[in-house]
């Protein structure tokens, strides 16, 4: 299995060699890999079949737990088999759909991309792999959708799914790690027997809800369904693969791979009925007031995942069964109706079912197909769909509490869904009049060949179920282990569920007649993309966009000034909140110590500091910041540190020299008199000036540890030669230090030599 | 660099022979480099010296003496005008008409007159015959006695030296 | 085995005095640089062999033992370092034939790069506090020449205010060094890990520490430290900035992993609120301010902030796998973030301009560059199964371990709004089509992506880095385990040093 | 004058603080230099002084007897005296390079980089 | 007896300082205090010098000494010229009892016509001319 | 403390006291030469005053200092004047 | 400047500069003094030249590039480090020659072979900086 997966990689990377090599050939080229992955699958199908299970284990990252496991069983081989053989459909049918697209070959790399994620993703054993494979989708859908990237819509589109979905992979990947932690594995199949432990751990309920809402993302349920409709930017084979076969389920998938743990807490069941029924329901509305072909698709698909949702939040044995069987019956008949929207598409120039038309008789395949999804879609026997809504309505009636409300919720949707496949069967095909001013011709077989398979499948699957039946079966068992035994068929006798069929199938039909006859309805239409529910989301876009601006300008606003005391103000925080536990400490002046000299330096350094602060002239303050110099010169001479010193009056007066040297060039000193601001500086300081005095007073205190000090006093001449102790520590104790010092005054000079010179030289002439 | 070199040479040799002999523990050494390091560090009188002016040196003590005399004397008359209450200084600025041709001789003749308390050189003419002095008086000013004053004094025993 | 440190030394600073000697000749200085970057890679490498085979190798230079000499010290940690750094320097060394006008290189702009490395790898190495400022204010004063040769309006405006506050943060360094040394009469990092915790009175540590948390925030760029950084970063050729980028603030977050693993450690209660209340505001902050800018770099700038928020909480939680989280970041980050400023710089090259709305329909014409520019911008975002993944994931399972949901459930945040101003890059220089009146107006001449062939080079390499400990990341990842390893258990450090129990 | 010097420190640390918080690019230099007496100084301080007593072993004796003041707080000064020159000529520089190519002395002026556009 | 002459000494040097001290603060325009405190000062302190090198007694001591008095002997007198110099072209007022400026009149070529009518008397006021 | 040691406590306190008299000089200028004459002389008197230090405790190096003070002083004179002219002229 | 006085004040400076700088350089081992404050001394010397005379006439006549100066000052205080490595010693350590005394000098040794590297670089580096600022 990872072997499938790994060459999915490497011919997305080598996608686009072979695109130029085959050209217009390549879209069935490509669809070798999925179509061999399929009967790959397919040969799995017996023993899975018989309820084992297909493992494949590599290891990844195994001092984080993280290992490349793949578990092939019911439910894994049911995606799987949709994947790839939706995937080689696809695949083909975009071959002739891209054609004279340009940048084809990206578009394939994606796809491909995709494929193989997804597939990695319903194999993996591991919730970190899966959850890996899982942001690959992602990563590669936002590719596929905004594939028309020059279109502002197109990005705009791909970055919504983008977010949406990334960021309920945030909550997601939480979640993961939060079971991980809890169930202490990282391997689902292990995870999957330590509900009990995960309880213990105290994670579960932060565990479950992380992980319902990275799938609710995923799988565009209500509030986070608007993605969808607008990914419909994407080409559409991408539309048919990934937003209803395949991607949008992943959030299912997910959701159903994890049953096992969280089935049975009420807060499953409940967030998974009540999101579900509400999307459910918002999709199947909006649905039907729309015009565009895809965007009708986009809503049912949305309904459909709340459909889905809903029933794993039912979660009986009968409403498990429905789940696996619509998930089939879906993929069938909605890809087919993606793809024969792309045809109609492709062949008129027009999505809009008022200037459909009257093209039965065009493109008679096409329209064929298209009515028998949509029969399925409809839920009208023979085809699988009415298996699957059987089931539907046995699982809602079957419920212990509730069931009158869910079940006229399913009822409304199925109403809904039966107009909607009306809208996209009888409008597009037969309908008043067709608007357009194309002549329409049927489509290449390699188009139309893929939805007939999906459309005859529908059929086959609807009139002999037993031929998927053990794979069904196993797919729930996985969902729901010990489930009883799936039974499928078309004829169950007369019961409640086949009365609400057929009552369904009636009011569907009359509501489709008002919307027909009732063309202004649709025009109405504009109004639901007003109200389109992805104005949360541009508000919370907004919302950053305003949240990160004035952030921004309050803590990068430009000023030097505000910087400095941004840092020394977080100092004196800090340093206060220590600094209260230390009383203020004695202040005790030795008078016999007392030296006229020393107190004259001392004022005479805060006078001239002082003055080198006030100073209205330029020069004074230089002058007397040179004699604050040799103050702290005078102070080492005191303190005996000759060389300390001299070093000091050097630099000071160099650095005066300097000043002096710079300064004849600039404009009068200025006095900036900001009143309450300078006032606040100079609290600012006069604190940070106390602190520091505070702290040397305390640390001067404690008793030091004087074992340097002995050290180099010992050693320095007999084992260093030196007399100067502080000459010795320099070159030889401590050389590296010197040495440092004195790279630093060379990069100095480099440096003043070049800001001087460069001035002189804008165009870069010779230095 | 025809300057330069020489003058590091030297430098380098006389500061060598100067730790030779600080190094010796007699007072005669002792007194040895005294001498030298006079002679080390006071490079103008090394720089007449190399010039064969040995025969000079009464003529440079009695310019020395001069100098030392006079500061004293105008140390003391400046410290009695700053202690007692009333200023009687006179200021003015005279310009005093060089005889003395060489830039050692300027330089030095300049700033003996700084040194000395109550005058100042003040700048020097381009032509280089004329040296603006700052003076002060402490009574009337009087400027051919200022300027004769530096000419029978600093100046005619500075070129004694000199020539 | 000492020499095999030294060397690590020697290399960038003959590289430098070589450079020197050859002032006028550039092209010579060109080869000295990257042949001096490589052999710094090789010497890397073997370093790192030789710490993993002995845990710690010692230098303890003029020959006096510690605590009275300054003895350089490798670990895993600093040779780690030293490695990225070394990565670094040749990814840029290449990069720079093509980006740095001849000017600059008439002023010293190759040996300035050398002497930035040599006090990079000095201060990764040093295992004394005052050596360490040493080291410091050499990068510091070589980052400051390169951040303002050139004279540019916008690059002396940044460099004042990068000078400043990090000669502020200095005297914050120095007098922290001052309080240490008054407390303990020594300097020696290892004896001072011992010293202090013999001293009775914690609280007076912990005053040290704030003044190191002051001095390290700022060179590693926390908020509110921070302000330099954006206000900088983005005014010198791509060349510094993308040096800068990757590995100046990691020298900051270095100090902060070693002072508050070995010589702080985490008794004190105040230093981890502060480290994690720090750690979470520096990542929300930093990314909100990336959020709001439309300029290439500075958007990258405002990053390396929400980035460095990252490392600070794996230090903060301080538990192996945090610390390892921590080590981790800091090797995909420097990756990651310096291809990301190279990408902007072919960019500008290919398309004049580092301004969002100026730029547009880069992919169109280039689609290597654009997804070499994907894989590093997903990495930051922490897209599996990139490189930054796994950075991120290391964290918030270190997070969620010891129940530190906020931290995390920040992090978690800071990553979807990271993934958002990747986008906006993404949207608006790679997907936006440029209009015609904008193209003309630009007058591109129709340079193809591999006529700057050294400018892709080192963009390939690093985005092949980022894929590779990805994809691979099991020797990395290891590593890092390894050396929150030896950051849990200081002891084997200090022993090697003071030689104890030997 | 041990017991003056923190307040002397404090005092210069204040100035030094209070200057760069101006708005002059002088008046910054200058209040960078002070900041870096007054690191050298606490340096100095907090590890100890002696007084009059530097550590120069004498003539004859071949170590150091005490009192003499501490020698590595010395060599450290030093050095950091040296490299703060360096620093500093590099920034008072930079200051002049500054204010010609922005013609301004108000540092509120430099924020076109990091300001963030409207 | 040499501590006799080395305190003597010392004292001397010392009051020339103070005095010159308090005639900069005293005395009335720039150059008068140049010319005649800041040099006294000099001479003061070179004072001090050699009652230093009298009582330590020392070669090496007074090698040092004698440094310093020569560096101030040299250096002192040329700093008073330059600055000096520099104030009188920058303008810096003169005392207003500064009644005879030959440099100005040497600056306007009034010099050698003064040089010839001796009894020409100077202007009232004597500021610098700019 | 025998009558030379008070001696120099004299000479050390009237040198303080004529540091703040040619302080107060540098305060009120009011020319910029009355500043840089009274810096140096500041200078001068720290030479003093380092000199008598040196005798109080005996160490000589102390006059090193003194000679670098002497030395460097001239350098900031001439620098002041320096850009006195150059400032002149602008 | 254009003084007279002042010119050949410095002509007879300088070497006094250059000389005292040497006697702090080789005497700093054992005194006040050093390579640092050595090299400082010695360039400020020339930084009076460079003020008279104009910095290009003080280059002229200074005639080593200051930068060359910095790379050679820098080269001896590594080379000085590295010469013990050829010993079997650790880098950096001080090698001394006892057999012979210079008088100047004492025993030579590597340390003092550093301080003349620092010397070197000191001078290069200020001379670089007052001849770059005097230029303009
Ligand atoms: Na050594
Ligand atoms: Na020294």
């Amino acid at each position: 299995m990872l072997t499938i997966i790994l060459i999915g990689f490497v011919l997305a990377i080598g996608a686009i060699a072979i695109h130029r090599l085959l050209k217009n050939y390549s879209g069935m080229a490509f669809a070798v890999y999925p179509a061999a992955a399929f009967v790959w699958f397919l040969t799995q199908y017996q023993t899975v079949a018989s309820g084992e299970v297909v493992m494949s284990s590599m290891e990844w990252l195994p001092s984080l737990g993280i290992a490349l496991d793949f578990k092939l069983d019911g439910l894994s081989l049911l995606f799987a088999l949709l994947i790839t053989g939706i995937g080689a459909i696809v695949l083909t049918y975009a071959g002739t759909y891209m054609k004279g697209v340009d940048h084809t070959d990206r578009f394939f790399v994606a796809l491909i991309l995709f494929m193989a994620s997804m597939l990695g993703l319903v194999l993996s054993d591991n919730i970190i792999s899966l959850f890996v494979f899982w942001e690959l989708t992602s990563f590669s859908s936002y590719f596929l959708i905004g594939f028309k990237h020059e279109d502002k819509a197109s990005r705009k589109s791909a970055l919504e799914a983008l977010l949406i979905t990334a960021g309920g992979g945030l909550a997601l990947l939480a979640g993961l790690v939060l079971l991980g932690i809890g169930g202490g594995s990282m391997s689902i199949s292990e995870l999957l027997t330590r509900g009990n432990e995960l309880a213990d751990s105290g994670l579960f309920n932060a565990a479950m809800l992380l992980i319902i809402i990275g799938c609710f993302t995923k799988s565009a349920q209500f509030p986070f369904h608007f993605w969808l409709p607008s990914a419909m930017a994407a080409p559409t084979p991408v539309s048919a693969y990934l937003h209803s076969a395949t991607m949008v389920k992943a959030g299912i998938y997910l959701l159903a791979r994890m049953s096992p743990v969280f089935n049975g807490a009420d807060g499953w069941h409940a967030t998974l009925l009540l999101f579900g029924a509400t999307t459910m329901i918002v999709g199947a509305i909006i649905a039907i007031l729309q015009t565009d072909l895809k965007k009708i698709l986009a809503y049912t698909t949305v309904s459909a995942l709340g459909l889905l949702t809903m029933l794993l939040g039912i979660g009986t044995s009968v409403a498990i069964h429905a789940v696996v069987i619509f998930i089939l019956a879906h993929a069938l008949y909605k890809g087919c109706l993606f793809l024969v929207a792309g045809i109609v598409d492709h062949q008129t120039g027009s999505r809009d079912i008022r200037k459909l038309g009257r093209i039965f008789k065009d493109m008679p395949y096409t329209a064929i197909t298209a009515i028998i999804a949509c029969l399925s879609m409809a839920g009208i026997p023979p085809l699988f769909g009415f298996i699957s809504k059987e089931f539907s309505y046995e699982s809602t009636i079957g419920m212990i509490t509730n069931s009158p409300l869910t079940t006229s919720a399913f009822f409304l949707t199925g109403v809904f869904f039966t107009a909607a496949a009306g809208m996209l069967s009888y409008m597009v095909f037969f309908g008043k009049r067709n608007k357009l001013k194309v002549k329409v011709h049927e489509a290449p077989v390699t188009m139309v060949a893929g939805p007939i398979l999906m459309a005859l499948l529908s059929l086959v699957f609807g009139l002999s179920s037993g031929w998927i039946n053990p794979l069904l079966d196993q797919a729930s068992l996985a969902i729901l282990p010990g489930n009883e035994s799936l039974k499928m068929g078309l004829w169950h006798g007369i019961n409640t569920e086949l009365l609400l069929s057929l009552a369904t199938l009636l009011v569907g039909l009359s509501a489709f007649s008002f919307i027909y006859l009732n063309p202004r309805l649709m025009s109405r239409i504009e109004i639901s993309e007003k109200i389109k529910p992805s104005y949360a989301y541009e508000q919370v876009m907004e919302g950053i966009a305003d949240l990160s601006k004035g952030v921004t300008r309050y803590v990068q606003n430009g000023y030097l000034r505000v910087y400095v005391s941004m840092m020394v103000g977080t100092f004196c925080v800090l340093a206060l909140i220590i600094l209260q536990d230390f009383g203020i400490p004695k202040i005790s002046i030795l008078w016999s110590d007392f030296r006229v000299y020393d107190i004259v330096i001392g004022i005479i350094m805060i006078i001239a500091c002082f003055y080198t602060v006030m100073a209205k002239s330029r020069l004074l303050a230089i002058a007397m910041l040179g004699i604050v110099g040799y103050g702290v010169a005078f102070v080492f001479i005191i303190f005996g540190a000759p060389d300390l010193a001299m070093t000091q009056i050097l630099i000071e007066t160099l650095t005066v020299v300097l000043f002096v040297l710079v300064l004849w060039k600039l404009p009068r000193y200025l006095i900036f008199a900001e009143g309450f601001i300078k006032f606040r500086y100079f609290l600012v300081s006069a604190l940070f000036g106390g602190i520091m005095t505070w702290i040397v007073m305390i640390v001067t205190q404690y008793p030091l540890d004087s074992h340097l000090k002995v050290f180099f006093s010992e050693n320095s001449y007999p084992l260093a030669m030196g007399k100067n102790v502080v000459n010795v520590i320099l070159v030889d104790f401590r050389s590296m230090d010197t040495l440092g010092e004195i790279v630093v005054l060379g990069i100095a000079a480099i440096g003043v030599y070049g800001l001087v010179k460069f001035n002189g030289d804008k165009k870069g002439g010779k230095a | 660099m025809k300057l330069l070199i020489p003058h590091i040479a030297l430098a380098g040799i006389l500061t060598w022979v100067l730790f030779f002999l600080t190094g010796w523990e007699s007072t005669a050494s002792r007194l040895l480099a005294v001498a030298l390091g006079m002679f080390t560090l006071s490079w103008p009188l090394a720089y007449f010296i190399a010039r064969q002016y040995f025969y000079k040196l009464p003529r440079l003590m009695n310019l020395i003496l001069f100098f030392i005399k006079e500061l004293i004397v105008a140390n003391l008359r400046v410290a009695y005008d700053v202690l007692t209450p009333t200023t009687l200084m006179r200021p003015c600025i005279v310009a005093f008409p060089l005889e003395a041709k060489t830039d050692y001789e300027i330089t030095l003749l300049a700033n003996m007159i700084s040194l000395t308390p109550g005058t100042l050189s003040l700048d020097l003419s381009k032509d280089k015959k004329y040296l603006f002095v700052h003076a002060i008086s402490f009574k009337e000013i009087d400027v051919e006695e200022i300027k004769s004053g530096i000419k029978n004094g600093f100046e005619k025993k500075l070129l004694a030296v000199t020539r | 085995m000492e020499n095999e440190l030294l060397i690590v030394l020697l290399i960038p600073l003959f590289a430098g005095i070589l450079s020197i000697f050859s002032w006028k000749n550039t092209r010579l200085q060109k080869y000295i640089f990257i042949g001096g970057t490589t052999a710094l890679l090789l010497a890397a490498i073997n370093l790192l062999n030789s710490v993993i085979a002995h845990e710690v190798i010692t230098l303890q230079s003029a020959g006096w033992g510690a605590p009275y000499g300054i003895t350089m010290v490798a670990d895993l940690l600093s040779t780690i370092m030293i490695l990225l750094t070394s990565i670094t320097a040749i990814a840029v060394a290449v990069f720079s034939l093509s980006d740095v006008d001849q000017s600059r290189l008439n002023f010293g702009f190759y040996p300035l790069m050398c002497f930035l490395l040599f006090s990079v790898c000095g201060a990764f190495l040093s295992g004394d506090v005052f050596n360490l400022y040493v080291w410091f204010e050499m990068m510091l004063i070589s980052s400051f020449v390169l951040m303002a040769l050139g004279n540019t309006k916008p690059q002396l405006e940044g460099a004042i205010k990068y000078v400043t506050l990090n000669i502020v943060s200095s005297a914050f360094f120095l007098a922290g060094t001052g309080i240490l040394y008054g407390l303990t009469g020594t300097l020696n990092m290892a004896d001072l890990a011992l010293r202090l915790s013999a001293i009775p009175d914690q609280n007076l540590v912990t005053l040290a520490a704030i003044f190191f948390f002051i001095a390290f925030g700022v060179k590693a760029a926390i908020f509110p430290l921070f302000s330099w950084l954006p206000a900088s970063y983005h005014t010198p050729p791509v060349t510094v900035s993308a040096f800068f980028a990757g590995i100046l603030t990691k020298v900051g977050v270095y100090a902060f992993i070693r002072f508050f693993t070995m010589i702080f450690n985490h008794d004190s209660v105040f230093i981890d609120n502060l480290l994690l209340i720090t750690a979470g505001t520096t990542m929300l902050v930093g990314v909100l301010g990336a959020a709001a800018q439309m300029e290439f770099r500075k958007i990258l700038s405002f990053h390396i902030i929400s980035q460095i928020g990252y490392m600070i909480m794996g230090l903060a939680l301080n538990t192996k796998l945090a610390l390892a989280g921590a080590v981790f970041y800091i090797m995909h980050h420097i990756i990651v973030k310096t291809n990301l400023f190279l990408v902007s710089g072919v960019v500008n090259r290919l398309k004049g301009s580092f301004q969002l709305k100026k730029l547009g329909g880069v992919y169109s014409k280039y689609p290597l560059l654009g997804i070499l520019f994907v894989i590093s911008a997903f990495s930051l975002a922490g897209f599996p199964p990139l490189s930054g993944f796994w950075a991120k994931f290391i964290l918030i399972k270190a997070g969620l371990e010891v129940q530190d949901y906020l931290i995390v459930t920040v992090a978690l945040v800071v990553g979807f709004l990271t993934l958002y101003s990747m986008t906006k890059i993404w949207n608006e220089v790679f997907w936006k089509k440029m209009t015609i009146e904008e193209e003309s107006e630009k007058e591109i001449s129709p340079v193809g992506l591999w006529s700057i062939t050294p400018m892709v080079i080192p963009v390939v390499f690093l985005a092949t880095i980022t894929l590779a400990i990805g994809l691979f990341g099991e020797p990395v990842m290891k590593l890092a385990m390894m050396t929150a390893e030896q950051l849990q258990s200081p002891e084997i450090y200090i022993n090697k040093v003071l030689g104890l129990n030997e | 004058m041990e017991d003056i010097l923190p307040f002397l420190i404090g005092g210069l640390y204040a100035g030094g603080i209070y200057l760069i918080l101006h708005r002059s690019f002088v008046k910054l230099i200058i209040g960078l230099i002070i900041l870096g007496y007054a690191s050298n100084l606490l340096l100095f301080t907090i590890s100890r002084v002696t007084r009059g007593a530097p550590p120069l072993i004498p003539e004859e004796a071949s170590q150091l007897t005490e009192p003499f003041a501490d020698p590595l707080p010395q060599a450290l000064i030093l050095t950091a005296i040296v490299i703060g020159f360096g620093i500093q000529a590099f920034a008072i520089v930079l200051i002049k390079v500054g204010y010609q190519a922005g013609d301004t002395d108000d540092l509120d002026d430099l924020n076109t980089t990091d300001r963030l556009e409207d | 007896m040499i501590e006799i002459v080395s305190a003597a000494v010392i004292m001397t040097g010392v009051i020339f300082v103070f005095i010159s001290a308090i005639g900069l603060v005293r005395l009335p325009d720039f150059y008068i205090r140049v010319s005649a405190i800041t040099k006294a000062a000099t001479l003061g302190v070179s004072c001090i010098m050699i009652g230093v090198a009298i009582h330590f007694n020392e070669v090496g001591v007074a090698i040092k000494a004698v440094a310093i008095l020569v560096f101030l002997l040299i250096t002192s007198p040329i700093a008073a010229h330059i600055i000096g110099r520099a104030a009188y072209e920058d303008g810096v007022p003169l005392w207003k009892k500064t009644k005879i400026n030959e440099f100005r009149d040497y600056k306007e070529g009034k010099l050698k016509e003064k040089e010839k009518d001796e009894n020409a008397s100077p202007d009232e006021v004597g500021d610098p001319d700019n | 403390m025998n009558w030379f040691d008070i001696v120099l406590l004299i000479a050390l306190i009237l040198l303080s006291f004529s540091a703040i008299l040619v302080f107060i000089r540098i305060i009120i200028g009011p020319s910029l030469p009355d500043r840089v004459i009274a810096f140096d002389l500041i200078g001068t008197i720290t030479i003093g005053m380092i000199a008598i230090y040196s005798l109080t405790t005996g160490v000589e190096s102390y006059l090193d200092v003194a000679i670098i003070l002497s030395l460097i002083m001239f350098l900031g004179a001439v620098a002041f004047a320096y850009y006195m002219r150059k400032s002149h002229k602008q | 400047m254009n003084s007279t006085i002042l010119s050949t004040g410095i002509r007879i400076l300088i070497p006094l500069f250059l000389l005292f700088s040497l006697f702090l350089l080789f005497r700093g081992h054992n005194a006040p003094g050093g390579g640092f404050v050595g090299g400082l001394v010695a360039s400020i010397g020339f930084a009076l030249y460079a003020i008279n005379y104009g910095a290009e006439r003080a280059r002229r006549r200074f005639y080593l590039r200051p930068l060359k100066l910095i790379a050679w000052g820098l080269l001896i205080a590594v080379l000085s480090g590295i010469i013990p490595l050829i010993a079997g010693e650790t880098f950096m350590t001080g090698l001394w020659y006892d057999e012979i005394s210079i008088p100047l000098l004492g025993k030579p040794g590597t340390p003092i072979l550093f301080d003349i590297g620092v010397y070197l670089l000191v001078a290069g580096t200020i001379l670089g900086i007052i001849f770059s600022l005097w230029e303009e």
